[in-house]
């Protein structure tokens, strides 16, 4: 019996032991474990999209006392997603990183992977709890793998910050087991009653989700920390790894709060949300280099995201309501392949100019063709041009904004969608600013096609080619 | 038997408490870690009280023991590092 | 549930309460990095007490073994935590020098 | 001196906070959660080819759980060994220290021997024995040896990725030959479950002792290894 579902967490896993014990051939068993794990994976996706709902009882034990790994609408959207950043990553790695450096990143980046495609996956909340964890140290490591002051420094505080987050959620759940004795989320949804005790949980468990996915004010570690780690693993930390405190953030809200939502909750995360829009899109905008300038730009798009909350909240389930979450879902997505895309570019830029200081980027688009074009590609998208998946989501999201008569989360979504555009015109025009000299348009393969894919994808991939999407979450994620 | 047991756990939390308070407010790196090692030791005895023989050797030994070590070890650099001239407060050595 | 396991439950509990809001309030408001990790550890601690005592189910019943193994992968998790930290603030020692 | 943050807004906030946190605690505890999964745990110890209840929820019915714990041990190693090798060791030890050392040292791995096999039906089982491997490693790195008993790199590396490797391939071909992931046959739990523990007490001896020499073992003269 072949089962994908814990193949996608264990062969990473199997990957992590191997790149381990032989950091000589660290890149070739590296790149097989991720050729493997994205197999897996994305046949959990094709399975939930002709099949359904997948459920795996590890152990044979069943609930409430094993755990299972379980793959809805939602989760394979967010697996696929990621895996596919996730091997545009490592084929970016493998030309980026040389030996030394290489036998740090591979089994560090692996066991990161295994725990995100668990956190995808899992249907326990103490798992849930596990798999935070190993994403939150092995993303930190990652962050620091340079060694430099700053990154060390940056990450060390990425370190703290998160087990405070991942403290105030296993808090959390051990009230939810107190209260039900359950930690299965399907049992935990069916037994939780409105009342102090949920509202407690959950407060503590989205509070903690909450400072890992860097909503505004909690935003404060992410740009040193993303800004200062090598381009690939920026690329996964801004991709990935907030949007799966985020992934998790709205399945505990959907699935396990649903009986006790209310509508002050989600503005107030709608509100931080849009404080996340503002203050993030003009920082970026005011940023020196072209990596703050992204980590920046994550940290106001973590806030669209947010901004879901309260439309929501307010809209009655429905068509309406299925629209704005493969709306949301949509943006995580985009967003997910945008700025992998951008900071691999960036990181070919820096590489190449020796430095991503964007008042000295002139003439970058000449050298590095394919990096500047995924940059642009990148920014269409982060600014919701279209005909880019952000487009269509923010679209649908103003568009329900306008029904319930909700026109200040528009406002905000306009003035962020605005200071988006200028800073990233802002970069294009520093990288054009040169008499144009013929060049090769691509350098090097290796680092320069997976960015480009990535912008291609966000741009156009899931911009026209949306509405798979919408099949693959009526597979138990619409209400 | 059982208001000798109430008043033995009563005791046993109160000092576990006060232990805790302690450790969090002294100042001087090395004392605040044995401190914090000797919390940990009396929580594996709570716990071993509240029959979690299992947590209580885990607890001790990793718990108390290895995170102890751990830190006792960063304490004396840290201590190691600031013999010459500020002995001072303990928010001038931020991370 | 007797007045006795409940009375355990509520104290032991309670007391991990407090030292939660305990680490809490020194994570908050101590800089240095070893001020920090007790405190976070003395968090988890208490995370872990309360689950320890909503285990407890009386002096000669047999206690629930699903928190206990909960607490013994956070003690492990805890303690590996710790260690990573730890050598995060060495690595800054050393570039400072 | 009076700091308005330190000593008034947070002790306020932190108030609230416990007043919020105990009253859903009072309300769980006395609330009708009944046995929570006491009972239910506790009447499939028999099936799990363990009789400490702790360890058969560890290794037999939340394995999956453990599986991932040993992978953040793992992730905790190799975060501290990129950050470059060791450095300079510990001064060697007076004699008196040694001696005591080269006594408790051997003490040590046995009760660790003894502590994992004693998990199966009694209080122990392999974070307790990995731990008390560990203290061993500690004890001689504080007594001078600068590889604290550890072996040469190349070694290490396998030993510190064990019991990942071991459950996670217990897992995947329990999945591919037999009734699912880390489903034990009836009858073999107790082999499987002790093959796991003995992969993870190496592994978490190892990696505890690693951590604590805080960066890669210093290099082996032969391999001249640079950081």
């Amino acid at each position: 019996m072949i089962d994908a579902l814990p193949l996608a967490v264990t062969l990473p896993l199997i990957g992590a032991f191997a790149v381990t014990v032989s950091p000589l051939h660290a890149r070739g068993l590296g790149l097989m474990a991720a050729v493997l794990t994205v197999a897996s994976a994305l046949s959990v996706t094709a399975t939930v999209w002709s099949d359904g709902v997948l459920r795996a009882d590890l152990g044979g034990w069943g609930v409430p006392l094993g755990i299972a790994l379980e793959a809805d609408g939602l989760s394979a959207a967010f697996l696929a997603m990621a895996n596919t950043v996730a091997l545009a990553v490592s084929v970016y790695a493998g030309g980026y990183f040389k030996q030394e450096s290489a036998r740090h990143f591979w089994p560090l980046w692996l066991l990161l992977w295994s725990a995100l495609n668990g956190l995808f996956l899992a249907a326990d909340l103490f798992n849930l709890y596990v798999t935070l964890e190993l994403l939150g140290l092995s993303a930190a490591a990652l962050g620091a793998i340079t060694g430099t002051r700053e990154a060390v420094a940056a990450n060390l505080r990425y370190l703290l910050v998160g087990l405070l987050g991942s403290m105030s959620y296993l808090l959390g759940v051990s009230l939810v087991y107190a209260a039900y004795g359950v930690l299965d989320i399907g049992l935990v949804a069916e037994a939780i009653e409105p009342g102090p005790i949920a509202w407690t949980a959950m407060t503590l468990m989205i509070g903690g989700l909450i400072l890992k996915a860097a909503l505004f004010p909690m935003h404060f570690w992410l740009p040193p920390a993303h800004a200062n780690a090598p381009a690939p693993v920026s690329a996964a930390l801004s991709a990935l790894v907030v949007k799966a405190a985020f992934y998790l953030a709205l399945r505990l809200w959907l699935d396990v709060f649903a009986p006790v939502l209310n509508e002050a909750a989600a503005n107030l995360l709608g509100i931080l949300g849009a404080a996340a829009v503002v203050w993030g899109s003009w920082r970026a905008l005011r940023a020196e280099r072209l990596k703050l300038l992204a980590a920046y730009s994550t940290v106001a798009q973590m806030g669209y995201l947010f901004i879901a909350f309260p439309l929501l909240a307010a809209t009655p389930p429905g068509l309406a309501r299925d629209n704005l979450l493969a709306a949301v879902v949509l943006l995580a997505l985009t967003h997910g392949f945008a700025k992998a895309g951008f900071f691999l570019a960036a990181g070919m830029v820096q590489k190449t100019a020796g430095h991503d200081r964007i008042d000295d980027l002139g003439g970058a688009a000449q050298a590095l063709p394919a990096a500047t074009f995924a940059i642009g590609l990148a920014g269409v998208a982060l600014i919701g041009l279209p005909p880019s998946g952000t487009f269509l989501a923010k679209w649908v999201m103003l568009e329900q904004a306008m029904i319930l008569g909700l026109w200040w989360w528009l406002v905000v979504m306009m003035v962020g969608t605005l200071l988006a555009a200028a800073y990233i015109f802002r970069v294009l025009s520093r990288a054009f600013n040169r008499e144009p000299t013929p060049y090769r348009f691509v350098n090097d393969a290796r680092t320069e096609l997976p960015a480009l894919l990535l912008g291609l994808i966000a741009t156009f991939g899931l911009g026209i080619a949306a509405q798979p999407l919408w099949v693959l979450l009526e597979q138990g994620a619409f209400g | 038997m059982n208001a000798l047991l109430t008043v033995f756990d009563l005791l046993l939390t109160l000092t576990l408490l006060g232990l805790a308070l302690v450790t969090v407010t002294s100042r001087e790196p090395r004392r605040a870690v044995i401190l914090f090692i000797a919390f940990g030791l009396l929580l594996a005895l709570v716990w071993a009280r509240l029959r979690a023989p299992d947590l209580a050797l885990a607890e001790a030994a990793i718990g108390a023991g290895l995170s102890g070590a751990l830190m006792l070890a960063a304490a004396r650099r840290a201590s190691g590092r600031r013999t010459s001239p500020a002995e001072g407060s303990d928010a001038e050595d931020a991370p | 549930m007797t007045d006795q396991v409940l009375y355990a439950q509520l104290l032991y509990g309670g007391s991990g309460i407090i030292l939660v809001l305990l680490g809490l309030w020194s994570f908050l408001v101590h800089a240095a990095l070893l001020r920090k990790l007790i405190a976070i550890n003395l968090m988890g601690a208490g995370v872990f007490h309360i689950l320890v005592a909503i285990a407890y189910r009386g002096i000669d019943t047999p206690p629930d073994p699903v928190p206990h193994a909960l607490v013994l992968t956070g003690i492990v998790v805890a303690v590996s935590a710790t260690a990573l930290a730890l050598a995060f603030g060495k690595r800054l020692d050393q570039v400072d020098d | 001196m009076i700091r308005p943050l330190e000593h008034i807004l947070i002790p306020l906030g932190l108030l609230a906070v416990g007043g919020l946190l105990g009253w859903s605690f009072f309300l769980a505890v006395t609330g009708d959660a009944g046995e929570r999964l006491a009972p239910i745990a506790l009447a499939r110890v028999p099936d799990s080819g363990v009789s400490n209840p702790v360890t058969s929820v560890l290794l037999n019915f939340r394995a999956y759980d453990t599986l991932l714990e040993f992978a953040v041990l793992l992730a905790a190693l190799l975060g501290i060994w990129s950050l470059g090798s060791s450095g300079t060791g510990f001064q060697p030890a007076a004699s008196v220290l040694d001696g005591m050392v080269a006594g408790f040292v051997p003490l040590l791995i046995l009760s660790a021997g003894y502590m994992l096999w004693v998990g199966a039906y009694a209080p122990g089982g392999a974070f307790q024995a990995g731990a008390l491997l560990g203290s061993a490693g500690v004890m001689l790195a504080l007594a001078g040896h600068r590889n604290a008993g550890l072996p040469s790199e190349g070694r290490l590396r396998i030993l510190v990725g064990l019991g990942v490797f071991v459950c996670a391939l217990t897992g995947l071909l329990l999945m591919l030959f037999g009734d699912g992931f880390l489903t034990y046959p009836a009858g073999f739990a107790k082999w499987l479950i002790l093959t796991i523990e003995t992969a993870a007490t190496l592994a978490i001896g190892a990696t505890l002792a690693a951590a604590y020499l805080g960066g890669r073992p210093a290099a082996h003269p032969t391999t001249g290894e640079t950081a």
